[in-house]
């Protein structure tokens, strides 16, 4: 193919893509230069994912042009954007749940051996080398269903990094991953800029961008608003450009302190797997925040005290009132809920409308003998819908058509709903946009200050820091350290991790 | 020793395990029950009567992994044998017979095909109005009648009556091998991986760019192709075409292919335990009619153990984790 | 010489559940028994490859003499070619097969012959000598198409203006013959003769008429088959259901057994032994049958008294001419 | 925006065909005022009030257990036991009523014994955790053997009351009494299906079932329910065919399950769980049913009456498909 050496690596142009209903993307421009990190960051919504999926060629474009190194480029079919050397690791999670780690990682192109039988000693040798280079601690032979979806994430990292690629695109790679993956991630970010391979890095979180972007495009509505060399931003610039406005406490606290009435308390709990006499107790109107590294045993524990996964012994008991029979029933009669951090398999309906599924849990109490009384849902959705600035068409819509950030809201929403005593929410701003988050962190905080217990379990330090009154530590399924927000530290935590 | 724990893992990891309990646990029940049940005669005898259901619980099972459905296999039985015994009487060459017959499972195959993973039709929909379509035509065409075979080749004879060295019938050696070749294409061919991941999550193996259309077509096809194996067959035991062959014959299969542990919802399942399904429900039978029990409790007993033996694997499964 | 008695004798049949084959295996089982004989049956249940497959476990567990009713009559051709291999003799039921031995059946067309011939004259008594008729029928077996047809042809002789109005495909079961019953009797309600090629498509037939809101003064419903209680219930309870081709299904498999000893004798049998059957109009079926609350048990004597033809006026062989 | 001036809605044809493709089930309608018309136009009895009221009898018995079955195809499971528990209800309806001399005792027992059908596939699938398509056909073989076990033949009528004849036979008013049932029927499961609790749970557990146990619902409650419900309505059937058959009949019902399951597939309704609709089931048992019933009364040859609803089942599908994709586009 001829190129030319100094146009640039990807140049995409006026680039329009609509939706019915919706306007995803209208005249954006994108334009990539190898060696250099592009970061592409938006509001939930904003148009970002589409983009990226018309370069993988997922979506076609209904206007403008693709060039890559200077000769335009018909993408439409995701082979032809991997012909091209474009990679992409999307947003949502997408491995091949039966299959192995390392099996994942070659699926694009199994190695064969000389009579076309995979070679499946290779590909896990392959696999092996591949993880050893980008220091992934990861067993090729598991099967990808059996991964926490933090590793899962890491895979999916590497998946895109086991062929050559020209282009490197990355949704979101960070959004369940713990500062120490993310460390890692950033070294391999720098190997690929020193090969000469165009980046382009999608995230919300702001500090990510200043650490590893060159430069940084924002897209506001679909719309393209502005392509600046990083530096030339600050913190508040980006996010005067991202959402039109300032936010003046990303961690905004009115609630006073926490109220003696213990409505959590875990003595003892054990499981089959992983947890190890696990005890803690959260009051009325704190935020109990749990750190660990991955794999340590929060997304269990969330599980185990709200009734999902079975428990070998211990007590719990919501408003003093123990858990018992041990399921998510009972859980929430006593009122206590988990927002999950596998959107889509667990939480979502995905061909279902806004309005039912923020409406799950609360069903019961718009039910008169058995009877939903739509019109009341309808309003308290919609009341939902407005305080939380869902980015939705309609309350009619499929949740499969709102971006994830928005499905977020929209899931978080289904406990908001239900009313509840104890919320447990695992990595709740997993996508989630500056603006909504510190609208969801206000919310935690009003849960809270209204009496509520909130249990949060998240990768992101500061979030930990900012939100909880408390903050426990989980290593190896057991909680090594507890400790008062004052009495954290960055450093203090991680050595507690590790322990 | 990793060689023994990979195998270990794969022995483990596998849903084959309990299945193939439960299938020592038939034969040796019927061995003890009754007196002419462990004779190789019986045996072999069960073996060439399984291998129908067999043949054809490839192709089905194929089709489901890569996260489809095909049902048609019960029509195909019967549609093929009139290509086979009609261009046979008129040729007297077997070879033409099976050519025709190979080209109608083609044909329907594509069709199959086409309508499922191109115009993306739902695949039980389709291929259940094969199945009608298919039936009624068979019927339509013969006038209600069997075709019979007037060539009287005497290979067409042996094809699904003879032995291999007067032991094994031909049949079940058709159907073994047919399973070993397509257990490794699932199991070590880029081929087969690419029906699993098409089954496991599209999405993914759309994006990973794979024609995740093609591959189910080609499920379709090599299931309309293995239904036309098991019709061949089933035609020269019958010597003829015979329009009421194979009624219900999807039913069975289906039931083998998902006792045998392959999901529904696409991406899970051995070749291996399809088998082993197949083998379960065809010893079964074959004990309880030498039990001398009758058609009804026959039926009684089968709808029993196929319910024990799942939730058995189920029940198996869930302790592993 | 008394006969050498074989010890096992097996017994495919093509459909176990049904009413009908039910009796010939009481025929059968009753009979073996008295002469010491262990009958096995298994069941193809209407599956060709199961009925290969019943054969082929018989032949392992050497029976002496194998009994087949073929599901259908071509499929069996490969089996017979074994069978002798094996040197098992074979008694067919119900329909010839090429190759066969000795078959013992009914006359099909001649069945439904005279039950014609019978429908005709109660036609021209009750009816006004005006036969329109509704033939329930099932075209998938040949058997099932010959009563048809004898039954047509036997009305002709008696009313030769006799027409057939709807020939339907009833499938053999009550709810299908219900259903397309109803739909041809809307179609065109004209008619006075409902003849089924079984008791479950004459039920089925009359039942739609009756949900049709129709009286039955000036019907005629004819039956075939008597192959349990349902035809002597519908025979005293319907004023339409007035005659019933009767073909003993004990007596049918009484005479199998006969043949197979004959066979395993070395004795010469006729290739088509024919098992009797004959027409009963109102109340003829008490000379043959008796009811006992839900059984109902069978008048040898009578039976035995009847002379079948030595052979039949059409077969299977008949249909593939036409 | 150049597009939208593109697809200015024409008058006429167009604007209808827009207006149609905006509705869920509009192939179906098409395609049923199509068959209709077109049989209407070569026979004229087609439209005959006994051809219709035969047509919709018919459609009754499907469309009963279909109710049924559309429940528990949203609610992600299936039951492919209806057609042999529809014979043995009609066996032990027969022979309640004949022992007990009381219609209502027979009603009872047919709905008790259907029911209890429905409750031992929804423990099976929800205690054993066995996949409902193999669980309900080993249902299907344990019934089918078991019709036979508890009666060797048709259970005559002995009891010869006005009452029971009526059930299958009757009317009340000017409608067969089959269809009065069958539209009690769909309009309790449709107001089921889209107004209450235990319809929306329904939706919800099909289309995410790990969302619906976290969300607290009774998620093997609700399955049961479902099958238990279908069981219910199978002893409605039941009841009715025994009654218009006038003798409780092993042999009726054999593939009842699959007209049941085509007609609600072709209705639209997922089989993967979470979608489908009343009002699409109820369109896919006329259209099947009328094709039936077309067939006989244009005298075509029977053998039709598997080609055509086979081409029928899959071209609407298809069009349905393509209808989808347009609106999406
Ligand atoms: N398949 C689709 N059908 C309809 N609308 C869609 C579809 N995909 C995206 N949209 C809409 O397009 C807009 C842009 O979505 P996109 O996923 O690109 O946002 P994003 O910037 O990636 O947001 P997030 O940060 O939440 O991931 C949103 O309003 C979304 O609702
Ligand atoms: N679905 C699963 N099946 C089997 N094992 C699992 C599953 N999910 C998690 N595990 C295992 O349980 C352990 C605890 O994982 P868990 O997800 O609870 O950790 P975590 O602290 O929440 O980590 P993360 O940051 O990844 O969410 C891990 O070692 C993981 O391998
Ligand atoms: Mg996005
Ligand atoms: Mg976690």
């Amino acid at each position: 193919m001829l190129s030319d050496p100094h146009s640039p690596a990807l140049a995409m142009q006026g680039i329009g893509k609509q939706f019915p209903g919706v306007v995803a993307l209208a005249d954006v421009d994108l334009t990539l230069t190898g060696g250099q990190v592009h970061a592409l960051i938006g509001e939930n919504g904003a148009g970002k994912s589409t983009l990226i999926k018309i370069l993988a060629g997922v979506y076609q474009k209904d206007s403008g042009s693709i060039r890559i190194g200077g000769v335009e480029a018909e993408l439409r079919t995701p082979r032809d954007a991997l012909r091209l050397g474009i990679k992409v690791v999307f947003q949502e999670i997408a491995l091949i749940p039966e299959f192995t780690v390392a099996e994942n990682i070659f699926l694009e192109r199994h190695p064969v051996n000389r009579i076309g039988s995979i070679a499946w000693g290779k590909l896990r040798a392959d696999a092996k080398a591949l993880f050893d280079r980008l220091g992934f601690a990861v067993d090729p032979g598991a099967r990808a269903r059996d991964l926490p979806i933090s590793t899962q994430q890491m895979v999916e990292i590497a998946r895109a990094l086991a062929h050559e690629a020209r282009i490197v695109v990355m949704d979101e790679p960070t959004s369940s991953l713990t500062p120490k993956e993310v460390a890692l991630l950033f070294t391999v970010i720098r190997r690929l800029k020193s090969l000469g391979i165009a980046v382009v890095y999608v995230s919300h979180k702001l500090d990510e961008i200043f650490e590893i972007a060159d430069t940084v495009t924002v897209l506001r509505d679909g719309r393209h608003i502005s392509t600046k060399p990083v530096a030339a931003h600050t913190q508040d610039s980006l996010i005067q450009d991202m959402i039109g406005r300032r936010i003046e406490f990303l961690f905004p606290r009115a609630r006073g302190p926490a109220r003696s009435d213990v409505l959590l308390s875990v003595r003892g709990l054990s499981t089959k797997d992983k947890l190890r006499d696990v005890s803690f107790e959260v009051r009325a109107g704190e935020v109990f925040g749990f750190f660990g590294l991955l794999g340590a045993g929060r997304t269990e524990l969330a599980k185990a005290i709200v009734g999902f996964d079975p428990i070998r012994s211990g007590e719990i008991a919501i408003g003093g009132q123990p858990l018992r029979p041990h399921d998510t029933r009972t859980g929430v009669a006593l009122g206590i809920g988990l927002l999950t951090e596998d959107r889509k398999t667990e939480g979502l309906m995905l061909e279902q409308s806004v309005q039912h599924n923020m409406s799950l849990a609360a069903l019961g109490g718009f039910a008169v003998a058995g009877f939903v009384q739509e019109a009341r849902e309808r309003s308290a959705v919609q009341g939902f819908v407005d305080r939380l600035r869902v980015r939705t068409p309609g309350l009619d819509r499929p949740i499969r058509d709102l971006s994830g950030g928005n499905q977020q809201k929209v899931l978080l929403s289904r406990w908001l709903l239900r009313g509840l005593k104890v919320i447990v929410v695992d990595e709740p701003t997993r996508g989630i946009d500056v603006g909504a988050k510190s609208e969801i962190f206000a919310l935690i905080d009003r849960l809270a200050g209204e009496g509520h217990a909130v249990v949060m379990m998240t990768s992101e330090m500061p979030e930990l820091l900012g939100l909880s009154d408390r903050i426990a530590v989980m290593a190896n399924g057991r909680i090594t350290a507890t400790m008062p927000r004052a009495d954290a530290t960055q450093e203090g935590l991680l050595s507690a991790a590790i322990a | 020793m990793p060689q023994s724990r990979n195998l270990l893992r794969v022995l483990t990891r596998r849903s084959e395990g309990p299945l193939l309990l439960c299938l020592l646990a038939v034969i040796g029940f019927f061995a003890l029950a009754s007196d002419t049940f462990l004779s190789v005669r019986n045996i072999t005898n069960v073996l060439g009567q399984a291998s129908l259901a067999m043949m054809a619980g490839i192709g089905v099972a194929i089709v489901f992994i890569s996260g489809e459905v095909d049902v048609s296999c019960g029509s195909l039985l019967a549609a093929v044998a009139i290509p086979l015994i009609v261009v046979m009487n008129a040729t007297n060459s077997l070879a033409l017979g099976i050519a025709a017959a190979l080209a109608l499972g083609g044909v329907v195959g594509v069709v199959n095909g086409f309508l499922a993973a191109y115009l993306r039709i739902n695949s039980l929909i389709v291929t259940l109005g094969t199945l009608f379509v298919l039936r009624g035509g068979v019927y339509l065409y013969t006038g209600q009648t069997a075709i019979p075979d007037d060539a009287g080749l005497e290979s067409f004879f042996q094809l699904g009556n003879g032995r291999l060295a007067g032991v094994l019938p031909y049949p079940a050696v058709a159907a073994l091998v047919l399973l070993l070749v397509f257990a490794y294409v699932m199991g070590h061919r880029p081929f087969g991986r690419h029906v699993f991941a098409a089954g496991g999550n599209p999405d993914v193996a759309r994006l990973a760019g794979y024609d995740v259309p093609r591959i189910k077509f080609a499920g379709f096809v090599v299931s309309a192709l293995l239904a036309t194996c098991a019709g061949i067959m089933l035609a020269s035991r019958l010597g003829s075409a015979v329009h009421v062959a194979g009624l219900g014959f999807e039913f069975q299969v289906v039931a083998a292919v998902v006792l045998g542990g392959v999901s529904l919802s696409g991406g899970v399942g051995s070749l291996f335990g399809m088998a082993l399904g197949v083998l379960i429900l065809s010893f079964l039978a074959n004990g309880l009619g030498m039990l001398d029990l009758a058609t009804e409790w026959q039926l009684v007993v089968t709808g029993a153990i196929i319910i024990a033996a799942v939730s058995f694997d189920e029940f198996k499964r869930r302790q592993k984790l | 010489r008394a006969d050498e008695v074989p010890k096992h004798i097996g017994y495919v049949v093509n459909y176990a559940t049904h009413e009908w084959y039910q009796n010939v295996i009481k025929g059968m089982k009753d009979h073996a028994k008295l002469l010491g004989i262990d009958v096995a049956v298994k069941d193809a249940n209407l599956d060709v490859a199961k009925e290969v497959a019943g054969a082929e476990d018989f032949m392992s567990q050497k029976v002496d003499v194998l009994i087949i009713t073929p599901v259908n009559e071509e499929g069996v051709v490969p089996l017979l070619r074994r069978a002798k291999a094996e040197g098992v003799p074979v008694v067919l039921e119900g329909n010839p097969v090429k190759g066969m031995t000795t078959m013992v059946a009914i006359c099909d067309y001649d069945t439904g012959y005279f039950a014609g011939i019978e429908a005709g004259k109660y036609a021209q008594a009750h009816l006004g000598g005006v036969a329109k008729v509704m033939n329930v029928g099932l075209p998938l077996l040949s058997a099932t198409v010959l009563r048809s047809y004898g039954f047509m042809d036997g009305i002709h002789t008696i009313i030769p203006g006799a027409t057939l109005v709807h020939d339907l495909d009833g499938g053999g079961n009550p709810d299908r013959s219900l259903e397309v019953s109803s739909a041809a009797l809307a179609q065109n309600g004209d008619i006075d003769i409902i003849y089924g090629i079984n008791d479950s498509s004459s039920l089925g037939g009359l039942q739609a008429w009756k949900a049709a809101g129709k009286s039955q003064d000036n019907l005629l419903v004819v039956g075939t088959g008597g192959e349990g209680l349902a035809f002597i219930n519908a025979m005293e309870k319907e004023p339409s259901y007035r005659i019933e081709a009767a073909m003993f299904p004990e007596k049918e498999g009484y005479t199998t057994i006969d043949a197979a000893l004959a066979l395993y004798n070395h004795k010469p049998v006729a290739e088509h032994i024919v098992s009797p059957t004959t027409p009963l109009v109102g109340d003829d079926w008490k000379k043959y049958y008796e009811v006992n609350g839900t059984t109902r048990s069978i008048k040898w004597d009578a039976v035995n008294a009847l002379t079948p033809p030595a052979k039949c006026m059409k077969t299977a062989a008949d249909l593939k001419k036409s | 925006m150049a597009s939208s001036s593109q697809i200015q809605p024409q008058p006429g044809a167009g604007r209808i065909a827009a207006a149609m493709a905006g509705q869920p089930q509009a192939v179906l309608i098409v395609l049923l005022l199509l068959l209709c018309g077109a049989i209407s136009l070569a026979a004229a009895q087609f439209y005959s009030l006994a051809n219709i009221i035969a047509i919709l009898r018919q459609s009754a018995l499907v469309l009963i257990v279909a109710a049924g079955m559309t429940t528990l195809l949203i609610g992600g499971e299936v039951d492919l036991s209806v057609g042999a528990s529809l014979a043995f209800t009609g066996c032990v309806a027969m022979d309640a009523t004949n022992r007990s001399g009381s219609v209502p005792v027979g009603a009872l027992a047919a709905l008790a014994f259907a029911g209890a059908v429905g409750l031992f596939n929804g423990l099976v699938v929800t205690r054993l955790r066995v996949n409902s398509l193999i669980a309900t056909i080993a249902t299907m073989m344990i019934l089918q053997g078991g019709v036979y076990l508890y009666t060797r033949e048709a259970v005559q009528n002995q009891h010869h009351l006005a009452a029971f004849t009526g059930i299958g036979a009757g009317y009340l008013g000017a409608f067969p009494i089959p269809v009065l049932l069958a539209a009690a029927v769909f309009a309790a499961v449709y107001i089921a299906l889209r107004h209450t609790l235990f319809g929306r749970y329904t939706y919800a557990l099909g289309a995410n079932p790990i969302a619906a146990r976290l969300s607290g619902l009774r998620v093997r409650r609700l399955k049961l329910a479902g099958f238990v419900i279908t069981g219910l309505l199978v002893g409605v059937t039941g009841l009715i065919l025994c009654s218009l058959m006038n003798a409780g009949q092993p042999t009726a019902g054999r593939g009842f399950e699959l007209t049941v399951i085509a007609a609600v597939i072709l209705g639209g309704t997922s089989l993967a769980g979470g979608r489908g609709s009343l009002i699409g089931t109820l369109l896919g048992v006329l259209v099947l049913k009328v094709i039936d019933n077309g067939i006989i009364i244009l005298r075509w040859n029977q053998d039709f009456q598997m080609v055509v609803p086979g081409v029928v089942i899959v071209a609407a599908t298809w069009l349905d498909t393509v209808r989808v994709r347009r609106r999406a586009v």
